[in-house]
Protein backbone atom coordinates (compact mmCIF):
# COMPACT_ATOMS: atom_id res chain seq x y z
CA UNK A 1 0.00 0.00 0.00
CA UNK A 2 0.94 3.88 -0.81
CA UNK A 3 0.28 6.54 1.52
CA UNK A 4 0.30 10.23 1.36
CA UNK A 5 -1.51 12.45 3.15
CA UNK A 6 -2.78 16.31 1.93
CA UNK A 7 -4.40 19.02 4.06
CA UNK A 8 -8.18 18.81 3.92
CA UNK A 9 -8.60 22.08 1.91
CA UNK A 10 -9.76 23.32 -1.33
CA UNK A 11 -5.91 23.84 -2.27
CA UNK A 12 -5.33 20.09 -2.13
CA UNK A 13 -7.57 19.27 -4.75
CA UNK A 14 -4.99 19.93 -7.80
CA UNK A 15 -2.52 17.84 -5.84
CA UNK A 16 -4.74 15.04 -5.19
CA UNK A 17 -5.53 15.17 -8.97
CA UNK A 18 -1.91 15.00 -10.00
CA UNK A 19 -0.53 12.25 -7.70
CA UNK A 20 -4.00 9.52 -8.97
CA UNK A 21 -3.00 10.67 -12.58
CA UNK A 22 0.13 9.66 -11.69
CA UNK A 23 -0.66 6.67 -10.20
CA UNK A 24 -3.30 5.83 -12.95
CA UNK A 25 -1.07 5.82 -15.61
CA UNK A 26 1.62 3.82 -13.41
CA UNK A 27 -1.28 1.50 -13.92
CA UNK A 28 -1.64 1.45 -17.16
CA UNK A 29 -5.10 3.21 -17.42
CA UNK A 30 -6.07 4.89 -20.48
CA UNK A 31 -6.83 8.40 -21.16
CA UNK A 32 -10.19 8.20 -20.59
CA UNK A 33 -10.13 5.88 -17.63
CA UNK A 34 -7.55 8.33 -16.11
CA UNK A 35 -9.81 10.78 -16.38
CA UNK A 36 -13.05 9.20 -15.22
CA UNK A 37 -10.95 8.13 -11.90
CA UNK A 38 -9.10 11.95 -11.49
CA UNK A 39 -12.99 13.22 -11.18
CA UNK A 40 -14.31 10.85 -9.19
CA UNK A 41 -11.47 11.44 -6.39
CA UNK A 42 -11.62 14.74 -6.97
CA UNK A 43 -15.80 14.93 -6.67
CA UNK A 44 -15.16 13.20 -3.51
CA UNK A 45 -12.40 15.02 -2.11
CA UNK A 46 -14.48 18.18 -2.52
CA UNK A 47 -17.43 16.75 -1.04
CA UNK A 48 -14.92 15.71 2.08
CA UNK A 49 -13.42 19.09 2.57
CA UNK A 50 -16.76 21.32 2.22
CA UNK A 51 -19.75 19.01 3.83
CA UNK A 52 -17.02 16.57 5.99
CA UNK A 53 -15.23 19.50 7.50
CA UNK A 54 -15.64 22.58 6.71
CA UNK A 55 -19.33 22.69 6.77
CA UNK A 56 -19.29 20.67 10.07
CA UNK A 57 -16.55 23.16 11.97
CA UNK A 58 -13.64 20.46 11.69
CA UNK A 59 -10.38 19.92 10.06
CA UNK A 60 -8.04 17.08 9.19
CA UNK A 61 -6.74 15.42 6.21
CA UNK A 62 -7.33 13.17 3.41
CA UNK A 63 -5.18 10.19 3.84
CA UNK A 64 -4.74 8.68 -0.18
CA UNK A 65 -3.73 5.05 0.02
CA UNK A 66 -3.22 3.22 -3.18
CA UNK A 67 -2.81 -0.81 -4.66
CA UNK A 68 -2.23 -2.24 -8.05
CA UNK A 69 -2.68 -6.13 -7.88
CA UNK A 70 -5.21 -8.60 -8.97
CA UNK A 71 -5.59 -6.35 -11.97
CA UNK A 72 -7.36 -3.71 -10.10
CA UNK A 73 -6.06 -0.35 -8.99
CA UNK A 74 -7.38 0.78 -5.66
CA UNK A 75 -7.46 4.04 -4.38
CA UNK A 76 -8.79 4.81 -0.98
CA UNK A 77 -9.49 7.61 0.47
CA UNK A 78 -9.49 8.11 4.39
CA UNK A 79 -11.14 11.24 6.48
CA UNK A 80 -12.22 12.27 10.09
CA UNK A 81 -14.37 13.81 8.73
CA UNK A 82 -18.27 13.52 9.61
CA UNK A 83 -19.88 9.94 8.86
CA UNK A 84 -21.00 10.09 5.43
CA UNK A 85 -21.61 7.18 3.09
CA UNK A 86 -22.05 8.93 -0.23
CA UNK A 87 -23.44 5.48 -2.02
CA UNK A 88 -26.76 5.66 0.40
CA UNK A 89 -27.48 9.98 -0.93
CA UNK A 90 -30.84 9.66 -3.30
CA UNK A 91 -29.05 10.00 -6.45
CA UNK A 92 -30.69 12.25 -9.18
CA UNK A 93 -32.48 10.45 -12.23
CA UNK A 94 -33.07 10.18 -16.17
CA UNK A 95 -35.67 12.80 -15.56
CA UNK A 96 -34.14 15.33 -13.44
CA UNK A 97 -31.30 15.20 -16.15
CA UNK A 98 -33.52 15.83 -18.87
CA UNK A 99 -35.06 18.97 -16.45
CA UNK A 100 -34.41 22.61 -18.32
CA UNK A 101 -31.65 24.16 -17.16
CA UNK A 102 -33.42 26.97 -15.59
CA UNK A 103 -35.64 23.96 -13.51
CA UNK A 104 -32.98 21.77 -12.45
CA UNK A 105 -31.24 21.42 -8.97
CA UNK A 106 -28.05 23.05 -8.53
CA UNK A 107 -26.11 20.39 -6.95
CA UNK A 108 -26.05 16.13 -6.72
CA UNK A 109 -24.07 15.50 -10.00
CA UNK A 110 -20.76 15.11 -7.87
CA UNK A 111 -21.54 11.18 -6.68
CA UNK A 112 -23.67 10.75 -9.51
CA UNK A 113 -20.01 11.32 -11.22
CA UNK A 114 -17.70 9.49 -9.00
CA UNK A 115 -20.26 6.51 -8.99
CA UNK A 116 -20.74 6.18 -12.67
CA UNK A 117 -17.20 7.38 -13.72
CA UNK A 118 -15.09 4.34 -11.50
CA UNK A 119 -15.52 0.61 -11.98
CA UNK A 120 -16.48 -0.01 -8.42
CA UNK A 121 -16.80 2.39 -5.52
CA UNK A 122 -17.18 1.77 -2.06
CA UNK A 123 -17.92 3.05 1.32
CA UNK A 124 -16.91 1.88 4.40
CA UNK A 125 -16.72 3.37 8.31
CA UNK A 126 -14.07 1.97 10.14
CA UNK A 127 -11.84 3.01 13.32
CA UNK A 128 -13.48 6.56 13.06
CA UNK A 129 -12.82 7.11 9.87
CA UNK A 130 -15.21 7.62 6.58
CA UNK A 131 -13.12 4.96 3.94
CA UNK A 132 -14.08 5.90 0.24
CA UNK A 133 -12.87 3.29 -2.48
CA UNK A 134 -12.41 3.89 -5.66
CA UNK A 135 -11.53 0.97 -8.07
CA UNK A 136 -10.32 0.59 -11.50
CA UNK A 137 -9.80 -2.57 -14.02
CA UNK A 138 -6.26 -2.58 -15.22
CA UNK A 139 -5.76 -4.08 -18.38
CA UNK A 140 -2.29 -7.09 -17.19
CA UNK A 141 -0.98 -6.87 -20.18
CA UNK A 142 -0.36 -2.85 -19.55
CA UNK A 143 1.41 -2.65 -16.38
CA UNK B 1 -38.80 43.56 -56.20
CA UNK B 2 -38.78 45.26 -52.90
CA UNK B 3 -36.16 45.64 -50.10
CA UNK B 4 -36.42 44.55 -46.61
CA UNK B 5 -34.44 44.92 -43.49
CA UNK B 6 -34.74 43.96 -39.94
CA UNK B 7 -31.90 44.22 -37.20
CA UNK B 8 -31.50 43.61 -33.51
CA UNK B 9 -28.56 44.17 -31.07
CA UNK B 10 -27.26 41.31 -29.26
CA UNK B 11 -25.34 41.25 -25.97
CA UNK B 12 -22.63 38.31 -25.76
CA UNK B 13 -20.69 37.42 -23.07
CA UNK B 14 -17.52 35.77 -24.40
CA UNK B 15 -15.21 33.95 -21.78
CA UNK B 16 -12.10 31.90 -22.29
CA UNK B 17 -11.35 29.32 -20.28
CA UNK B 18 -8.35 26.98 -19.68
CA UNK B 19 -6.71 24.93 -17.14
CA UNK B 20 -8.60 23.19 -14.49
CA UNK B 21 -11.89 24.10 -13.33
CA UNK B 22 -12.38 22.17 -9.89
CA UNK B 23 -14.08 23.51 -7.14
CA UNK B 24 -11.66 25.74 -6.02
CA UNK B 25 -11.28 27.72 -9.20
CA UNK B 26 -15.00 27.61 -10.28
CA UNK B 27 -15.29 30.51 -7.70
CA UNK B 28 -13.52 32.74 -10.15
CA UNK B 29 -15.96 31.40 -12.86
CA UNK B 30 -18.57 32.11 -10.65
CA UNK B 31 -17.20 35.51 -10.07
CA UNK B 32 -16.53 36.32 -14.16
CA UNK B 33 -20.78 34.94 -14.70
CA UNK B 34 -21.69 37.53 -11.57
CA UNK B 35 -19.29 40.33 -13.67
CA UNK B 36 -21.09 39.77 -16.66
CA UNK B 37 -24.86 38.66 -15.35
CA UNK B 38 -24.82 42.81 -15.04
CA UNK B 39 -25.06 43.63 -18.70
CA UNK B 40 -28.08 40.58 -19.05
CA UNK B 41 -26.16 39.21 -21.98
CA UNK B 42 -28.64 37.20 -24.65
CA UNK B 43 -25.63 34.72 -25.22
CA UNK B 44 -22.53 32.89 -22.89
CA UNK B 45 -20.21 31.85 -25.35
CA UNK B 46 -17.44 29.83 -23.10
CA UNK B 47 -14.32 29.13 -25.58
CA UNK B 48 -13.24 25.69 -23.55
CA UNK B 49 -10.74 24.22 -25.93
CA UNK B 50 -7.42 24.30 -23.53
CA UNK B 51 -9.98 23.34 -20.44
CA UNK B 52 -8.80 20.12 -19.83
CA UNK B 53 -10.39 19.10 -16.41
CA UNK B 54 -13.64 19.61 -15.03
CA UNK B 55 -15.92 18.77 -12.16
CA UNK B 56 -19.33 19.39 -11.16
CA UNK B 57 -18.28 22.60 -9.79
CA UNK B 58 -17.74 23.89 -13.14
CA UNK B 59 -21.67 22.36 -13.84
CA UNK B 60 -23.14 24.03 -11.16
CA UNK B 61 -22.00 27.56 -12.14
CA UNK B 62 -23.55 26.69 -15.58
CA UNK B 63 -26.76 26.16 -13.65
CA UNK B 64 -26.50 28.74 -11.86
CA UNK B 65 -26.16 31.34 -14.86
CA UNK B 66 -28.90 30.40 -16.10
CA UNK B 67 -30.98 31.04 -13.02
CA UNK B 68 -28.75 34.26 -12.83
CA UNK B 69 -29.40 35.87 -16.03
CA UNK B 70 -32.50 34.15 -17.40
CA UNK B 71 -34.07 31.45 -19.05
CA UNK B 72 -33.33 32.98 -22.78
CA UNK B 73 -29.78 32.72 -21.91
CA UNK B 74 -28.19 30.47 -24.94
CA UNK B 75 -25.20 28.81 -23.66
CA UNK B 76 -22.76 27.38 -26.26
CA UNK B 77 -19.59 25.37 -25.52
CA UNK B 78 -16.56 26.04 -27.86
CA UNK B 79 -14.84 22.93 -28.52
CA UNK B 80 -14.70 20.94 -26.02
CA UNK B 81 -12.41 18.18 -25.30
CA UNK B 82 -13.95 14.43 -25.31
CA UNK B 83 -13.94 13.75 -21.59
CA UNK B 84 -15.36 17.21 -20.89
CA UNK B 85 -18.11 15.85 -23.46
CA UNK B 86 -18.58 12.49 -21.48
CA UNK B 87 -19.30 14.84 -18.65
CA UNK B 88 -21.59 16.71 -19.82
CA UNK B 89 -23.37 14.42 -21.68
CA UNK B 90 -23.55 12.10 -18.30
CA UNK B 91 -25.57 14.66 -16.69
CA UNK B 92 -27.72 15.71 -19.02
CA UNK B 93 -26.41 19.09 -19.35
CA UNK B 94 -25.86 18.55 -22.73
CA UNK B 95 -29.56 19.27 -23.19
CA UNK B 96 -29.69 22.89 -22.33
CA UNK B 97 -25.98 23.76 -23.73
CA UNK B 98 -24.75 23.69 -27.36
CA UNK B 99 -21.86 22.22 -27.93
CA UNK B 100 -20.57 23.47 -31.08
CA UNK B 101 -17.11 23.81 -32.90
CA UNK B 102 -17.61 27.70 -33.62
CA UNK B 103 -20.34 30.18 -32.19
CA UNK B 104 -21.89 31.25 -34.94
CA UNK B 105 -25.56 32.73 -36.06
CA UNK C 1 -1.92 23.55 -13.50
CA UNK C 2 -3.86 26.64 -12.72
CA UNK C 3 -7.24 27.94 -13.81
CA UNK C 4 -7.43 31.25 -15.80
CA UNK C 5 -10.43 32.98 -17.42
CA UNK C 6 -11.14 36.27 -19.37
CA UNK C 7 -14.55 37.68 -20.53
CA UNK C 8 -15.69 39.99 -22.24
CA UNK C 9 -18.94 41.30 -23.09
CA UNK C 10 -19.60 42.22 -27.02
CA UNK C 11 -22.69 43.68 -28.76
CA UNK C 12 -23.55 42.74 -31.92
CA UNK C 13 -25.39 44.47 -34.11
CA UNK C 14 -27.05 42.05 -36.71
CA UNK C 15 -29.31 43.08 -39.65
CA UNK C 16 -31.12 40.67 -42.45
CA UNK C 17 -31.20 42.56 -45.48
CA UNK C 18 -33.36 41.14 -48.44
CA UNK C 19 -34.40 42.57 -51.54
CA UNK C 20 -32.94 45.21 -53.76
CA UNK C 21 -30.55 47.82 -52.05
CA UNK C 22 -31.17 51.21 -53.70
CA UNK C 23 -30.54 54.75 -53.89
CA UNK C 24 -34.07 54.93 -52.43
CA UNK C 25 -34.52 51.87 -49.80
CA UNK C 26 -30.69 52.52 -48.94
CA UNK C 27 -32.20 55.16 -46.85
CA UNK C 28 -34.37 52.75 -44.53
CA UNK C 29 -30.52 50.73 -44.09
CA UNK C 30 -29.47 54.02 -43.19
CA UNK C 31 -32.24 54.24 -40.38
CA UNK C 32 -31.60 51.34 -39.26
CA UNK C 33 -28.00 52.00 -38.52
CA UNK C 34 -28.65 55.03 -36.92
CA UNK C 35 -30.84 53.05 -34.50
CA UNK C 36 -28.34 50.70 -33.72
CA UNK C 37 -25.35 53.34 -33.29
CA UNK C 38 -27.02 54.42 -30.36
CA UNK C 39 -25.89 51.13 -28.69
CA UNK C 40 -22.33 51.15 -29.81
CA UNK C 41 -21.75 47.69 -31.18
CA UNK C 42 -18.68 46.65 -31.87
CA UNK C 43 -19.51 43.98 -34.32
CA UNK C 44 -22.00 44.93 -37.33
CA UNK C 45 -23.29 41.52 -38.97
CA UNK C 46 -25.14 41.89 -42.47
CA UNK C 47 -27.09 39.04 -42.92
CA UNK C 48 -27.17 39.48 -47.20
CA UNK C 49 -27.92 36.19 -48.35
CA UNK C 50 -31.32 37.43 -49.99
CA UNK C 51 -30.08 40.26 -51.22
CA UNK C 52 -29.93 40.21 -55.18
CA UNK C 53 -28.67 43.89 -55.91
CA UNK C 54 -26.69 46.32 -54.24
CA UNK C 55 -25.71 49.63 -55.77
CA UNK C 56 -23.30 52.29 -54.80
CA UNK C 57 -25.84 53.60 -52.23
CA UNK C 58 -25.54 50.70 -50.14
CA UNK C 59 -21.75 51.02 -50.06
CA UNK C 60 -22.11 54.36 -48.90
CA UNK C 61 -24.37 53.36 -46.08
CA UNK C 62 -21.30 50.68 -44.79
CA UNK C 63 -18.78 53.77 -45.11
CA UNK C 64 -20.98 56.04 -43.21
CA UNK C 65 -21.73 53.10 -40.54
CA UNK C 66 -18.05 52.88 -39.81
CA UNK C 67 -17.85 56.75 -39.82
CA UNK C 68 -20.88 56.90 -37.17
CA UNK C 69 -20.06 53.86 -35.02
CA UNK C 70 -16.62 54.22 -35.33
CA UNK C 71 -13.22 52.93 -36.16
CA UNK C 72 -13.09 49.77 -34.00
CA UNK C 73 -16.60 48.68 -35.29
CA UNK C 74 -16.17 45.23 -37.48
CA UNK C 75 -17.76 44.64 -40.46
CA UNK C 76 -19.01 40.97 -41.52
CA UNK C 77 -20.76 40.60 -44.43
CA UNK C 78 -22.25 36.81 -44.20
CA UNK C 79 -23.36 34.94 -47.76
CA UNK C 80 -23.39 37.94 -50.15
CA UNK C 81 -24.43 36.71 -53.72
CA UNK C 82 -21.44 36.62 -56.50
CA UNK C 83 -22.64 39.95 -57.99
CA UNK C 84 -22.50 41.69 -54.40
CA UNK C 85 -18.97 40.27 -54.06
CA UNK C 86 -17.75 41.58 -57.33
CA UNK C 87 -18.85 45.24 -56.67
CA UNK C 88 -17.28 45.23 -53.23
CA UNK C 89 -14.21 43.83 -54.75
CA UNK C 90 -14.37 46.84 -57.66
CA UNK C 91 -14.43 49.09 -54.91
CA UNK C 92 -12.00 48.19 -52.32
CA UNK C 93 -14.44 47.77 -50.28
CA UNK C 94 -13.57 44.03 -49.32
CA UNK C 95 -10.18 45.58 -47.72
CA UNK C 96 -12.35 46.71 -44.94
CA UNK C 97 -15.45 44.29 -44.32
CA UNK C 98 -15.27 40.77 -43.77
CA UNK C 99 -16.63 38.92 -46.42
CA UNK C 100 -18.02 35.20 -44.57
CA UNK C 101 -20.04 32.22 -45.48
CA UNK C 102 -20.65 32.48 -41.10
CA UNK C 103 -20.08 35.20 -38.64
CA UNK C 104 -18.31 33.23 -35.98
CA UNK C 105 -14.91 34.29 -33.24
CA UNK D 1 -35.02 52.48 -81.83
CA UNK D 2 -37.47 51.17 -78.48
CA UNK D 3 -38.43 53.72 -75.99
CA UNK D 4 -40.11 53.90 -72.63
CA UNK D 5 -40.14 57.09 -70.37
CA UNK D 6 -39.62 57.03 -66.55
CA UNK D 7 -40.27 59.97 -64.53
CA UNK D 8 -37.25 61.54 -62.85
CA UNK D 9 -37.70 59.99 -59.25
CA UNK D 10 -35.99 57.82 -57.06
CA UNK D 11 -39.43 55.44 -57.51
CA UNK D 12 -38.47 54.88 -61.17
CA UNK D 13 -35.33 53.54 -60.08
CA UNK D 14 -37.10 49.67 -59.56
CA UNK D 15 -38.97 49.68 -62.43
CA UNK D 16 -36.01 50.89 -64.75
CA UNK D 17 -33.79 48.01 -63.71
CA UNK D 18 -36.55 45.81 -63.99
CA UNK D 19 -37.08 46.93 -67.63
CA UNK D 20 -33.11 46.85 -68.49
CA UNK D 21 -32.98 43.58 -66.93
CA UNK D 22 -35.68 42.06 -69.54
CA UNK D 23 -33.95 43.81 -72.62
CA UNK D 24 -30.81 42.10 -71.47
CA UNK D 25 -32.69 38.84 -71.39
CA UNK D 26 -33.94 39.69 -74.36
CA UNK D 27 -30.32 40.52 -76.05
CA UNK D 28 -29.14 37.01 -74.24
CA UNK D 29 -26.43 38.60 -71.91
CA UNK D 30 -25.37 36.52 -69.20
CA UNK D 31 -26.43 36.54 -65.26
CA UNK D 32 -22.73 38.68 -64.80
CA UNK D 33 -23.57 40.75 -68.05
CA UNK D 34 -27.04 41.62 -66.80
CA UNK D 35 -26.05 42.62 -63.42
CA UNK D 36 -23.61 44.90 -64.59
CA UNK D 37 -25.91 46.69 -66.75
CA UNK D 38 -28.20 47.02 -64.37
CA UNK D 39 -26.11 48.69 -61.90
CA UNK D 40 -24.60 50.82 -64.34
CA UNK D 41 -28.20 52.16 -65.24
CA UNK D 42 -29.25 52.40 -61.35
CA UNK D 43 -26.01 54.64 -60.51
CA UNK D 44 -26.68 57.22 -63.57
CA UNK D 45 -30.37 57.09 -63.11
CA UNK D 46 -29.93 58.06 -59.54
CA UNK D 47 -27.75 60.69 -60.24
CA UNK D 48 -29.96 62.51 -63.27
CA UNK D 49 -32.87 62.01 -60.44
CA UNK D 50 -30.47 63.14 -57.44
CA UNK D 51 -28.30 65.89 -58.56
CA UNK D 52 -28.95 66.54 -62.51
CA UNK D 53 -33.11 67.18 -61.18
CA UNK D 54 -33.17 67.53 -57.28
CA UNK D 55 -30.79 69.00 -56.28
CA UNK D 56 -30.68 72.07 -59.15
CA UNK D 57 -34.67 72.75 -58.23
CA UNK D 58 -35.67 71.06 -61.44
CA UNK D 59 -38.19 67.87 -62.51
CA UNK D 60 -38.25 66.14 -65.72
CA UNK D 61 -37.66 62.48 -67.24
CA UNK D 62 -35.64 59.29 -68.43
CA UNK D 63 -36.72 58.80 -71.62
CA UNK D 64 -35.15 55.01 -72.18
CA UNK D 65 -34.23 53.67 -75.37
CA UNK D 66 -32.52 50.89 -76.35
CA UNK D 67 -31.73 49.38 -79.70
CA UNK D 68 -30.34 45.61 -80.28
CA UNK D 69 -27.77 45.40 -84.11
CA UNK D 70 -24.02 44.85 -84.75
CA UNK D 71 -23.78 42.20 -81.62
CA UNK D 72 -24.06 45.09 -79.30
CA UNK D 73 -26.98 45.79 -76.26
CA UNK D 74 -27.00 50.04 -76.89
CA UNK D 75 -29.50 51.80 -73.92
CA UNK D 76 -29.75 55.53 -74.15
CA UNK D 77 -30.87 57.42 -71.55
CA UNK D 78 -31.89 61.05 -72.35
CA UNK D 79 -32.61 63.72 -69.77
CA UNK D 80 -33.23 67.33 -69.63
CA UNK D 81 -31.24 67.92 -66.13
CA UNK D 82 -28.75 70.18 -65.61
CA UNK D 83 -25.60 69.31 -68.14
CA UNK D 84 -23.28 66.91 -66.72
CA UNK D 85 -20.75 64.94 -68.07
CA UNK D 86 -19.28 61.41 -65.95
CA UNK D 87 -16.97 60.84 -67.97
CA UNK D 88 -15.11 64.21 -67.05
CA UNK D 89 -15.62 63.39 -63.44
CA UNK D 90 -12.32 62.74 -61.52
CA UNK D 91 -12.54 59.14 -60.90
CA UNK D 92 -11.46 57.55 -57.56
CA UNK D 93 -7.91 55.55 -57.90
CA UNK D 94 -6.79 52.72 -56.50
CA UNK D 95 -4.78 54.75 -53.20
CA UNK D 96 -8.92 55.87 -52.39
CA UNK D 97 -9.62 52.16 -52.83
CA UNK D 98 -7.22 50.74 -50.36
CA UNK D 99 -7.87 53.63 -47.66
CA UNK D 100 -9.40 52.24 -44.62
CA UNK D 101 -13.14 53.28 -44.45
CA UNK D 102 -13.04 55.68 -42.07
CA UNK D 103 -10.06 57.72 -44.20
CA UNK D 104 -12.26 57.29 -47.25
CA UNK D 105 -14.48 59.60 -48.88
CA UNK D 106 -17.95 59.07 -48.85
CA UNK D 107 -19.47 58.63 -52.37
CA UNK D 108 -17.55 58.82 -55.85
CA UNK D 109 -18.57 54.91 -56.36
CA UNK D 110 -21.23 55.23 -58.65
CA UNK D 111 -19.83 56.64 -61.69
CA UNK D 112 -16.91 54.21 -60.97
CA UNK D 113 -19.02 51.26 -61.03
CA UNK D 114 -20.75 52.26 -64.15
CA UNK D 115 -17.83 53.05 -65.93
CA UNK D 116 -15.69 49.18 -65.01
CA UNK D 117 -19.23 47.73 -65.72
CA UNK D 118 -20.40 48.00 -69.00
CA UNK D 119 -18.38 47.18 -72.16
CA UNK D 120 -18.76 50.66 -73.46
CA UNK D 121 -19.99 54.28 -71.98
CA UNK D 122 -20.03 57.22 -74.07
CA UNK D 123 -21.87 61.04 -72.97
CA UNK D 124 -22.92 63.49 -75.56
CA UNK D 125 -25.21 66.85 -74.94
CA UNK D 126 -27.26 66.98 -77.81
CA UNK D 127 -30.56 69.29 -78.36
CA UNK D 128 -30.92 70.61 -74.42
CA UNK D 129 -30.40 66.67 -73.25
CA UNK D 130 -27.58 64.58 -71.23
CA UNK D 131 -27.52 61.40 -73.36
CA UNK D 132 -25.29 58.50 -71.37
CA UNK D 133 -25.12 56.00 -73.69
CA UNK D 134 -24.35 52.32 -71.95
CA UNK D 135 -23.64 49.41 -74.68
CA UNK D 136 -23.30 45.99 -73.52
CA UNK D 137 -21.37 43.52 -76.54
CA UNK D 138 -23.68 40.52 -77.12
CA UNK D 139 -22.78 37.02 -78.07
CA UNK D 140 -24.81 36.58 -81.62
CA UNK D 141 -25.53 33.31 -81.24
CA UNK D 142 -27.22 34.06 -78.11
CA UNK D 143 -30.10 36.31 -80.00
N1 LIG E 1 -18.60 14.01 2.79
C1 LIG E 1 -19.83 14.50 2.94
N2 LIG E 1 -20.28 14.84 4.16
C2 LIG E 1 -21.51 15.33 4.33
N3 LIG E 1 -22.42 15.50 3.35
C3 LIG E 1 -22.04 15.18 2.09
C4 LIG E 1 -20.75 14.67 1.83
N4 LIG E 1 -20.66 14.42 0.49
C5 LIG E 1 -21.84 14.79 -0.04
N5 LIG E 1 -22.67 15.24 0.90
C6 LIG E 1 -24.07 15.69 0.69
O1 LIG E 1 -24.55 15.10 -0.52
C7 LIG E 1 -24.98 16.11 -1.46
C8 LIG E 1 -24.70 15.66 -2.90
O2 LIG E 1 -23.31 15.71 -3.18
P1 LIG E 1 -22.78 15.81 -4.67
O3 LIG E 1 -23.44 14.71 -5.46
O4 LIG E 1 -21.32 15.81 -4.66
O5 LIG E 1 -23.35 17.17 -5.22
P2 LIG E 1 -23.13 18.67 -4.73
O6 LIG E 1 -21.94 18.69 -3.88
O7 LIG E 1 -22.98 19.43 -6.02
O8 LIG E 1 -24.39 19.03 -4.02
C9 LIG E 1 -24.25 17.35 -1.03
O9 LIG E 1 -24.96 18.50 -1.40
C10 LIG E 1 -24.16 17.19 0.48
O10 LIG E 1 -25.36 17.63 1.09
N1 LIG F 1 -26.19 63.93 -63.27
C1 LIG F 1 -25.38 64.65 -62.46
N2 LIG F 1 -25.53 65.97 -62.35
C2 LIG F 1 -24.74 66.68 -61.55
N3 LIG F 1 -23.72 66.17 -60.80
C3 LIG F 1 -23.51 64.86 -60.86
C4 LIG F 1 -24.33 64.03 -61.69
N4 LIG F 1 -23.87 62.76 -61.56
C5 LIG F 1 -22.84 62.81 -60.69
N5 LIG F 1 -22.61 64.06 -60.27
C6 LIG F 1 -21.53 64.47 -59.35
O1 LIG F 1 -20.51 63.50 -59.38
C7 LIG F 1 -20.26 62.97 -58.07
C8 LIG F 1 -19.86 61.50 -58.15
O2 LIG F 1 -20.97 60.71 -58.50
P1 LIG F 1 -20.99 59.18 -58.19
O3 LIG F 1 -19.73 58.55 -58.72
O4 LIG F 1 -22.26 58.58 -58.65
O5 LIG F 1 -20.90 59.07 -56.61
P2 LIG F 1 -21.88 59.62 -55.49
O6 LIG F 1 -23.18 59.90 -56.09
O7 LIG F 1 -21.93 58.50 -54.51
O8 LIG F 1 -21.18 60.82 -54.93
C9 LIG F 1 -21.53 63.23 -57.31
O9 LIG F 1 -21.28 63.33 -55.93
C10 LIG F 1 -22.03 64.54 -57.92
O10 LIG F 1 -21.39 65.63 -57.29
Amino acid sequence: MESKLFPGTLDSLDPIRQYVKELSQQAGLDKKATYRLTLAVDEIATNIILYGYEQAGRSGDIQVLSELSDAKLTVIFEDKAIPFDPTTKDLPDEEDFNKPLEERQIGGMGIWLTIKGVDEFKYEYVDDKNRNIFIMHVDPTKT
Amino acid sequence: MSFFITSEVKKVAIMTLSGELDSLSSREFQAEIEKVAAESPKDLVLLVENLSFMSSAGLRVLIFSKQKIGPDLSIYIVKPQPVIVETLEKTGLHHSVNIVDEYSF
